[in-house]
C-alpha cells in the first residue's frame, strides 16, 4: 500500500511500506562505507528496526584504490519483524565507483535500486577494472532502477566555501550518500546530526562538514524528486527493554569483563594481533577502570603463557586469538588442562588453512579446538551463534573455566565478529553466579584434592601463607599433586580429566527445538550459521515441511539429551562453513547418519541456499545437482 | 624482585628446603646453585608464599621443586610467559625465572629477549652448561664450534650465543655473571639481582657432569681461577690476577687490552668499571678466554621504569579520573529503549 | 625334556629346551642395563631366536642412585617360534639393587628365576627404597627361583690386577651378568667377546676389563654349578635372508634415507631434540656421506620450517618430533598443507598431556596428526605397527609425499621406538619406485597446475630458469597460484586439498585379515599395538573364539575396503594406548558401534590383558568387571 | 649472498618487477625500498632464478610477490627458518629475508637471533615502522615508549627494542641501517650486505603514512637531516653536520659525546668508525635523537664461517673420507644370516 507523507521540505511524497530492506553500501577502502553503514544501522535500530548486518572488507589495509581487491562493503537488513541474518540478496546497492559496481552487482536483486557515483566512473578506474564500455551508459543496468548521481562533485560543491583541500571535502561524500538513503527510507535527520557532533565533538570543522555533506545528500533527494518513491520499515515487535547495537567482538569483551565484575577478579587478557580478533583486544584495552589488564605479547604463545600465568596468580586469564593462533597456543593449552587452572581461549575463527582468507569467514577450526592438542587433554567447547549471543558465550566459558577449574575454548566466526544486531541489555545481578573461592587453610588443602560435584580441584594462589606447592606439565599424583609416574595413577588421572570435562553438561540446559518435535529432520547447526539456518527453516515450515531446527551452544561435552533428539527425525542435516566438522562429531557420537551441506566460500550461508539444498536432502534428491 | 620486603620475617635455608627427593645427577652443579640460592631466599625478608619460581624444561628447570615457595615448572622455553603474566598481575610477588641455556636461549630465546626488553621486576636465572642435559647430551646454544656431541657427530657448525651480549642487545637493565662453584660470589650476585627494581638477567656457569663435564675448569681451575677471571666491582679499576697486578685497559678506538702493572703501568691505567655504561658492559662482554679473564659480577644496572609499575599506574589512573562500573559498561554506546 | 650338554669347562650340565624365554634386566640408571640387554638380544639374535625388546627407562637422567626412580629396566623376548612383543610378564629377572627389585618383582612369573647382586642390599639401599626388611632374607621371595650373588665383589676380584679405580672396575659388573646369563641359556662365548673388542677398539684397557668382568660371569656359573640346569632356546624357522635387530627410531631414520636415496635426492632434516624422538636425529647426523644434512634448530617451530624451506629447494624435507613439538608445528604444517610442497612429519608419541610422562608410551596422538591445524587442511597420516615397520612406513611417507606434494605425518611411538626387532635387510633396488621430476618447461609450466591421477601440482625449484614463482599462505587461485579472496576458487581448492588426500587411497594395498573372514568380532588395531594384538587374537583363535585381527597403516585416508571388511563381524573391538582416538573416526566413517579396550598406563598391552578383555566383550560381559 | 655471482647475465631494474598488482597504501615506505631492491639486483651479477625472496607476514612481508625471481610468503615470524633450510641445502642460491618490525622482532624475534648467530649467507630487511601496519595499528616491539595506538589506548608501557643492538648482541656480522626515503644511500647498503659473506642484518626505517605516519620526520626531515644523522664510513672520523662541522668524540670511560668543531676541536678528536670493532658498533647503536645524530650505514661487518660453508664441507669430507652406500649402510650393525 503506498500512502502519501510529507517530507522535510514540505513536497508531499509517495512512501511505500516496506516489511524489510537489504542494502549494501560499497566503495573503496578509504571510501568511508564502513561508517556510512554503521551510521545507517544506527538510524534504523532507533528507529526500531530489527536488524543484521555484515561488514566485508579486504585482507589490503589500502589496496591501490579503484581496484576491485580495495572494494569494501557493509550490508544491513532492517525490519518490521524478526530478522536473523543481514540478507541474502540488497534490494539496494549504493556503489561509489566501477569497482565496488563490478563486485557487487551480481548480487542485486532484479529491480533493485542502485544508486552510483558517476564522477567516479572515469576512462582510468574502468579501464582498471576491465571494463571496455562505461557500464552506466552501455544499458547492462537496465533491469535495475539506475540512479546516477555526481555524488563527490555534489558533495564538493556543498563544501566549497569551508576552505577544505578538495581531498578533505571528497572524504565527506560518505555523508552525502548517507543523506540521500536516509530520505529515501523517510529518517528523520536529527538524530544524525546528533552523532556527527558527538563523533567529531573534537574537530568542529569536520562535523560541520559532515553536517553539510549529509544534509546536502538529503535535500538533494528531497528537491531532485530524484526517487520516484520512499519507503518506510516500521518498528518491528521488539521484546521490552535497552538495547544497543553490537558486534560479536565487542560482546565477547563485555561479557568476559562482566563475568570478571561479577566474580570480583581482576580480569587479565594475554592476545597478540590477529584480524579478526584483534577487536577483542582493542576493546578491552579501554577497561581499565574496571581491573582489565591488557598485555600485547610478543606472539600467540606468549600471550595464553601469560594468561596462565595470571590465573596461576588468582586473575580472570583469557586468551584470545583466530586460528593460527590457535595452533601456536596448543602446547600451552595442555599445560593449562594438565595443571587444571582456569582460562578461556577465544577463537574468532577465519577462513583457512594457513594465511587462508584472513578476512573471510568460516567454521573450520572446530575440530582443531576439540583435539588439536597432544595426549588425551579434551577441553570445554562453547560456540556463539550470533553478535549478542557472544555475550552470554564469553561469560559462560568464565563460569566454567572457574567452576571446573579448566581451560575453555570459545569459538566465534568472521561473520559474527564483525557483524552486528540489537542486543537487549542484561541486568548484571541478574547474570548466572560465579563464586571465587580461594583455598586457604594450610591443615587441609590438597593441590589435586578434587571437588564431588565438579571434580574441580581448589584454586590456591601465591601470597597464601603454608599454601606453597608447585605445579607443572609432567603427570602428577591425583591428591598430592606430586610428580607421579605410577601406571595406574596416570590411567586414573587422564578419566579424571576427561570426566571432568564431562560433568559439565550437568550445565547445559535442555536443547531448544524450533518446530516440530518429530519429523522428516532436524537441520542441527552450531556457531555463526544459526541465523541463515534459522530464517531457512522458518520459511521451509511455512511452507509446510516438516522440518525442525536446533543449534548446540555447548560442543564439548555434547548436551545430554542430543542424542535422544536427533533419533526423533527421519533425517539429520547439518549446515556448516566447513567440510563437515560437527558432523563426524554427531555421527561418531550417536552413530546417525548425518548429511552435511557445506560451504567454505568465506562467506555466510544465504537463507535462499539453505531452503533449497534442506529441501533435496529431505526430497533425497543429491546435493550436487542444486549446487 | 618486589621492594615490599617485610622486616618481620625471619626465614632460614631450611624453610626453603622442600620434601621432594632431589633428582638430578650426583656431582651436578644445579645443586650448588640450589644451595645458594636457599641461603640467599631468607636474606630478602620476604615472606615464602610471596616468592614463586618458575620455570621451563631441562634439568635445570626442576629447579621449583626444590624450593619451598610456590612455583610452576611449565613447558620448554616459555616461563618468562608466565612469569611475565603473574607479575603484572601480582605486582606484590616476588618472582624468579630458572632455565637453562637451551630453554632459555633456544627455544625460549624470544620470551627472554622480551621480558628484558620490558623490564618486568623479576630474576632470571640462566643456568648454562653449554649443553642439553636432559635431553642426554645435544649441543645448545651456548656450545662451542665444532662441538662433538650426540646431533653433531661431526662438530656443530654454529657459532654459540654471548648470553651477556644477549641480554644487552635486548636492553636489559641489570646483566650479571657468576659460577655455580663460586659460592663466594654467587650469594652477593643473586642479593643484587634480587634488590634490582627490574629485570635481572643472571649467567650462571654450571657444570654438567655427565654431559659436559668441565666445560668451564679453565675458569674455575683452583690454582689459576685468580689470573682467569676478573671480578667486576663498580666505580673500581679492572684489576685482576693473583697478586692483583694485571689489569684492563682501554685504547683510543675502543679496544680492550690486558696490561700487566709494569713498565709503569698500575691501575691506574685500568678502565673504571661503571655498570651504567652500556658501551662498557658490552665491552666486557665480548671478552673471552683465554686473551682475556672471564668477567664475573654485575656487568650492569642501570633503573628504568618495570612494566608492571606502569600497567598498575594506568589502571590506578583510569579509575580515579575516568571511573567505570559494569552497569555503565554495558549501557555505554548509542543505546535505545523498546517499551 | 631335558638332555646332557657338555660346558666350556668340559663338565656335564642339564640343558633343559625352552620354546621362549622373557628376561628382564634392572638396576640403576647408571648399571648399564640397557647394555647387557642389547647384548644379551644380539646373542640370541645370532642364535637364530626370533626376538623383541622392550627397554624402559625413567625421566631423569641419573636420579639419585638407588632410588625407584632411578630404576632402569631392558626386557627380551626370545623364542624358537614367532614373536610379537617383549613378553608379558619375565621368567627371569636380573636385578642389581633392592630399588630394581621393589619396582619389578611384581612383574616375575611364579617360581621364575630371579638373579641379585647382593652386594647392593645394603642397609642403606634397603632403607631408599623402604624395604624394612632384607628381602633376601625375610623368605618373601620363596616362589621364585633365587639366586643370591655377590656381583660386585665378584666383579672387582675379578679385575683387582688391572689397576683400576673401584669405580671403574664396579662399572663392569653388568658384564659378569652377561656372562651368567650367557651361560644359563647355553650362548657361545666367543660372539660377545668379539663384540666386545669392536665396542671398546679405541680402549683397550676397558676391553680387557669388559672381557675379563664377562668370562668371570660365565666361569662363575659353570663352576660354582650355582644352576642346577641350563636352556637351550632353539633357532626359530624364520624366512631365509639377511637380519639385523633394530629399533624403530633406527629403522624411521633409515627409511628416510634409502627413500631419498631412491628419489635421488639429498635429504634435509629439521628437529628439536626431544624424547623419545631425539635417535632419530642422533642416527640421521652420522649419514652425511649419504647427502643427508641435519640441522638441529633452535625449536620445533624452525625444525619445520627449515624442513620447508629444503623442500621448496628441492630436498627431501623431514622433521621429526614428539607430542609437544607436534603441537608446536601445527601452523607451519598448515602453511606446507596449503603451498603443496612434500615433507613428512614424524611424531614418536609419548605419554600426555603436557610434559606427561615423557619417557613412558602412548598413542594419544592421532586426533592431533588428524586434525590439530586450522582452517581445512587434511594430510595423509601414517603409522608404523612395529620397530622394523618403521622403515617400510618412513619410506612409504617420503614417497607419497613427492608423489602426491603433500605433507605427510608419520607416527610411531616410544614403545616401537625404542623396542627392537629382527629386520630381514630389504634389498634397496627392490622397494618401491620413488620418482622426483622437477617442473622445467617455462612455456607450460603453471605452478598450481594438477597431475589427473594424484591432484598433485608439479615441483619447481629455484635455480631454473623461467620458472619464477611465488609461494604463500594466502589462498591462491588454482592453476596460476596467484593470490585470490573469490569465494569459488576458495570452495574449489578447500575441496581439491582433500580430495588429493583420498586419492592416495589408491595406493593402499587390500586389508590384511589375520583369520576369518567374517565371525563373531574382528579386533582392529593401529601403531604398536599390532604385537600384542596379533598374539592375543592368535591365543583366542586357538581356543576356539571367532575372532579376526586387522592392522590399520593408513589412518588418513583410510583403505577403501575396510568399512566393508568391518561389516563381515558381529563386533568391531578396537584396543588403542588413548581413550579411544580410531575408534572415534571408525564409528563417524562406517556407523559402527566399535568397542574400545583402552589403555593410559604408559605401558603397552600385555597380551594377556588383551585375552580377557576381548572375550569379555566377545561374551557381552561390561569391561569394568574385568579391569 | 652467493659469491657465486656470474658475469654473463646483464638484467636491468625491469626484470625484477612482476605483473601483480602491487597492493601497499599509496604513499607507503614499502614502495621506495622495493624500487630500490629492484635497482640494486641487476648490479649483483646473480641470474634471476638464482635469487629467492623469503618473507613472514605483515605489509612489508608482501615484499616478494612484487619482485620478480623466486619466492615465498610463509607464515608469521618464521621467514628466517625456511630461509635456514632453503639456504643450508642451497647454497647456491641468493636468499634475501623480508621482515618487519613486528614480523621479525616481536613473533619472530627467536629465529632471528639464532639465524644471526649461525651466520647463514642470507641478507635480512627489516622494514621498522615502528607499528603493526597489516592488522591496522597496534604497536609493535620497536614503537616509543607510551604510545598510544589502538591496543594501548592509554600508552604502552614498553621499552622499545633497539634493532641493531639486538643484532650485534645476537652475533650478526653484519650490520647496517638506513631509511625509505634517502635514495641515495640504501643502495649502496643494499649492495653491502648483498656482496658480504654471511648473515647481513639491515635496519630501514620505513614509514607507514597510515597507521605511524611521520615517525622518521625528525632524522629525515630535508632541512635538517645533516645535523641528525651520522654517515658512518668506515676507517672515516665520526664527523656529520650540514657544514661537516660536528663529531662523535669517546671520553676515557667509554662515553660519547657530541662536539662542535670549535674551540681547537676538530675531526682529529673524533672517534674513527672501525666496522670490525663491536665495542663501537654497540656504542652507535645506544646514540639516540635528540642527543645523538642517528647513526645510518655499516655499525658492523666482519668475517666468520657461515653454517652452510661448514656443514657442506662436512658431506664433502664424508663422502671423501668415509664413502657409504645406502646398500652398505643397511648392512651396518650387527648382522646375521638365516639360510
Ligand atoms: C616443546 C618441547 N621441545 C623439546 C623438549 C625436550 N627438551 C626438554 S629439556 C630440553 C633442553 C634442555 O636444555 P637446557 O635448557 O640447557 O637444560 P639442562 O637440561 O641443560 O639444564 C629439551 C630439548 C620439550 N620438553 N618440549
Ligand atoms: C600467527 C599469526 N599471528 C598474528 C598474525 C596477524 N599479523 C599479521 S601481520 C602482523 C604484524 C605485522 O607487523 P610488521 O611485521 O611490523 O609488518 P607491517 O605490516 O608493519 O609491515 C600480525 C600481528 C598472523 N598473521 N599470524
Ligand atoms: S644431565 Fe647434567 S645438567 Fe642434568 S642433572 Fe645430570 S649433570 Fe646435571
Ligand atoms: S598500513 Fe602502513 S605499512 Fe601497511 S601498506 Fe599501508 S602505509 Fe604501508
Ligand atoms: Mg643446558
Ligand atoms: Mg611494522
Amino acid at each position: 500500500m503506498t500512502t502519501a507523507g510529507t517530507s522535510t521540505s514540505g513536497r508531499t511524497r509517495t512512501v511505500t511500506p516496506k516489511h524489510d530492506v537489504v542494502i549494501r553500501f560499497a566503495g573503496d577502502s578509504g571510501d568511508g562505507m564502513q561508517l556510512t553503514g554503521a551510521q545507517f544501522t544506527a538510524e534504523a535500530a532507533i528507529a526500531g528496526n530489527d536488524i543484521a548486518t555484515f561488514p566485508d572488507y579486504p585482507a589490503e589495509i589500502r589496496a591501490p584504490a579503484g581496484t576491485i581487491h580495495g572494494v569494501s562493503g557493509y550490508q544491513l537488513n532492517f525490519s518490521d519483524h524478526e530478522v536473523f541474518t543481514a540478507g541474502d540478496e540488497p534490494s539496494v546497492l549504493v556503489v561509489m565507483n566501477p569497482a565496488a559496481l563490478k563486485a557487487n552487482i551480481k548480487d542485486l536483486a532484479q529491480n533493485g535500486i542502485l544508486i552510483v557515483d558517476t564522477d567516479s566512473f572515469t576512462e582510468q578506474n574502468l579501464k582498471k577494472v576491465k571494463y571496455e564500455a562505461n557500464p552506466l551508459e552501455d544499458g547492462s543496468l537496465d533491469k535495475y532502477q539506475l540512479f546516477k548521481i555526481d555524488i563527490t562533485k555534489l558533495t564538493t560543491a556543498a563544501l566549497n566555501d569551508m576552505g577544505l583541500s578538495t581531498k578533505e571535502a571528497t572524504r565527506c561524500k560518505n555523508f552525502f550518500c548517507l543523506g540521500l538513503v536516509s530520505w529515501l527510507f523517510h529518517r528523520p535527520t536529527e538524530i544524525t546530526i546528533q552523532h556527527i557532533e558527538k563523533k567529531f565533538k573534537n574537530k568542529p570543522g569536520l562535523a560541520e562538514a559532515n553536517r553539510r555533506a549529509f544534509m546536502a545528500g538529503y535535500n538533494y533527494a528531497d528537491t531532485t524528486e530524484l526517487f520516484a518513491e520512499s519507503y518506510e520499515v516500521k518498528s518491528a515487535p521488539i521484546t521490552a527493554g535497552t538495547y544497543r547495537n553490537i558486534t560479536g567482538n565487542a560482546a565477547t569483551a563485555l561479557g568476559f569483563v562482566a563475568a570478571a565484575q561479577r566474580a570480583g577478579r581482576p580480569l587479565f587478557l594475554g592476545s597478540y594481533p590477529i584480524t579478526p580478533a584483534s577487536d577483542v583486544l582493542h576493546e578491552l584495552s579501554k577497561y581499565k577502570a574496571l581491573d582489565v589488564v591488557t598485555y600485547q605479547a610478543e606472539d600467540e604463545i606468549a600471550g595464553i603463557g601469560s594468561a596462565i600465568g595470571a590465573a596461576f596468580g588468582g586473575a580472570i586469564g583469557i586468551t584470545t586469538t583466530s586460528g593460527p593462533g590457535l595452533d601456536l597456543k596448543a602446547e600451552a593449552l595442555g599445560l593449562a588442562a594438565k595443571v587444571e587452572l582456569p582460562l578461556v581461549v577465544a577463537d574468532i575463527q577465519r577462513a583457512g588453512p594457513s594465511t587462508g582468507l584472513p578476512t573471510k569467514t568460516e567454521q573450520s577450526d572446530l575440530l582443531l579446538a576439540m583435539f588439536g592438542r597432544h595426549g588425551e587433554s579434551p577441553l570445554p567447547v562453547i560456540a556463539a551463534a550470533s553478535p549478542a549471543d557472544c555475550f552470554m558465550c564469553a561469560y559462560t566459558a568464565v563460569r566454567i573455566a572457574v567452576k571446573y577449574m579448566t581451560p575453555v575454548i570459545l569459538l566465534t566466526d568472521g561473520y559474527i565478529a564483525n557483524g552486528s544486531e540489537p542486543w537487549k541489555l542484561p541486568e548484571v545481578d541478574q547474570l548466572p553466579d560465579i563464586t571465587v573461592k580461594f583455598a586457604t587453610d594450610a591443615a587441609t588443602y590438597k593441590p589435586y584434592s578434587r571437588d564431588e560435584k565438579t571434580l574441580a580441584r581448589p584454586w590456591a594462589i601465591p601470597g597464601t601463607p603454608g599454601l606453597e606447592h608447585r605445579l607443572g606439565g609432567l603427570e602428577g599424583q591425583n591428591g598430592s599433586g606430586n610428580i607421579s609416574s605410577d601406571p595406574d595413577n596416570h590411567e586414573l588421572m587422564t578419566k579424571l580429566r576427561a570426566e571432568k570435562v564431562q560433568r559439565i553438561a550437568q550445565e547445559i540446559p535442555p536443547m531448544r527445538v524450533m518446530g516440530p518435535k518429530s519429523g522428516d529432520a532436524i537441520v542441527v547447526g552450531w556457531g555463526s550459521t544459526f541465523g541463515p539456518i534459522h530464517a531457512a527453516v522458518k520459511q521451509l515450515q511455512k511452507e509446510g515441511r516438516s522440518v525442525a531446527h536446533s543449534h548446540i551452544s555447548y560442543i564439548n561435552p555434547l548436551p545430554s539429551d542430543l542424542g535422544d533428539l536427533l533419533k526423533n527425525y527421519k533425517k539429520v542435516i547439518i549446515p556448516e562453513m566447513n567440510m563437515g566438522q560437527l558432523r563426524m562429531l554427531i555421527r561418531a557420537n550417536f552413530l546417525v547418519d548425518a548429511i552435511g551441506i557445506n560451504k567454505m566460500k568465506g562467506k555466510p550461508f544465504t537463507i535462499s541456499e539453505l531452503v533449497t539444498k534442506i529441501s533435496a536432502i529431505m526430497d533425497g534428491r543429491k546435493l550436487e545437482a542444486v549446487q | 624482585m618486589t621492594t615490599e620486603a617485610t622486616a618481620a620475617v625471619k626465614l632460614t635455608r631450611k624453610d626453603f628446603v622442600t620434601d621432594q627427593d632431589v633428582r638430578w645427577c650426583p656431582g651436578c652443579g644445579d645443586y650448588a646453585i640450589l644451595s645458594q640460592v636457599q641461603r640467599v631466599l631468607p636474606e630478602l625478608g620476604v615472606p615464602r608464599e610471596k616468592i614463586v619460581f618458575i620455570s621451563g624444561i631441562g634439568c635445570s628447570s626442576r629447579f621449583p621443586y626444590y624450593i619451598n615457595t610456590y612455583g610452576f615448572h611449565t613447558i620448554h622455553g616459555r616461563a618468562p610467559t608466565l612469569a611475565s603474566g603473574l607479575k603484572i598481575s601480582r605486582p606484590d610477588l616476588c618472582v624468579w625465572i630458572a632455565t637453562g641455556d637451551g630453554d632459555g636461549l633456544s627455544i625460549g630465546g624470544n620470551h627472554l629477549i622480551h621480558i628484558l626488553r620490558r623490564n618486568l621486576n623479576v630474576q632470571i636465572l640462566l643456568f648454562n652448561n653449554r649443553i642439553y642435559g636432559l635431553t642426554k647430551g645435544q649441543y645448545s646454544p651456548t656450545s662451542e664450534e665444532g662441538k662433538i656431541t650426540k646431533s653433531t657427530p661431526y662438530g656443530s657448525p654454529d657459532h654459540p650465543f654471548n648470553p651477556i651480549g644477549i641480554a644487552l642487545g635486548a636492553g636489559a637493565t641489570f646483566v650479571a655473571r657468576s659460577i655455580d662453584v663460586e659460592n663466594q660470589h654467587m650469594p652477593g650476585v643473586l642479593l643484587r639481582a634480587a634488590q634490582h627494581k627490574g629485570a635481572s638477567f643472571v649467567e650462571v656457569f654450571q657444570n654438567c657432569n655427565i654431559f659436559n663435564d668441565g666445560a668451564f675448569d679453565y675458569t674455575t681451575d683452583k690454582e689459576n681461577k685468580l689470573d682467569r677471571q676478573l671480578r667486576l666491582e663498580n666505580g673500581k679499576p679492572m684489576v685482576f690476577g693473583k697478586n692483583n697486578d694485571k689489569g684492563i685497559r682501554m685504547n683510543s678506538q675502543m679496544q680492550a687490552e690486558v696490561i700487566e702493572f709494569k713498565d709503569g703501568l698500575s691501575e691506574k691505567d685500568c678502565l673504571i668499571h661503571d655498570e651504567t655504561n652500556p658501551a662498557i658492559a658490552y665491552m666486557l662482554s665480548q671478552m673471552v678466554a683465554p686473551k682475556f679473564p672471564t668477567p664475573m659480577g654485575v656487568f650492569f644496572a642501570i633503573q628504568k621504569t618495570t612494566y608492571e609499575e606502569v600497567a598498575t599506574e594506568q589502571i590506578n589512573t583510569a579509575k580515579k579520573t575516568r571511573p567505570l562500573t559494569i552497569e555503565q559498561l554495558l549501557k555505554s554506546g548509542d543505546v535505545w529503549t523498546v517499551k
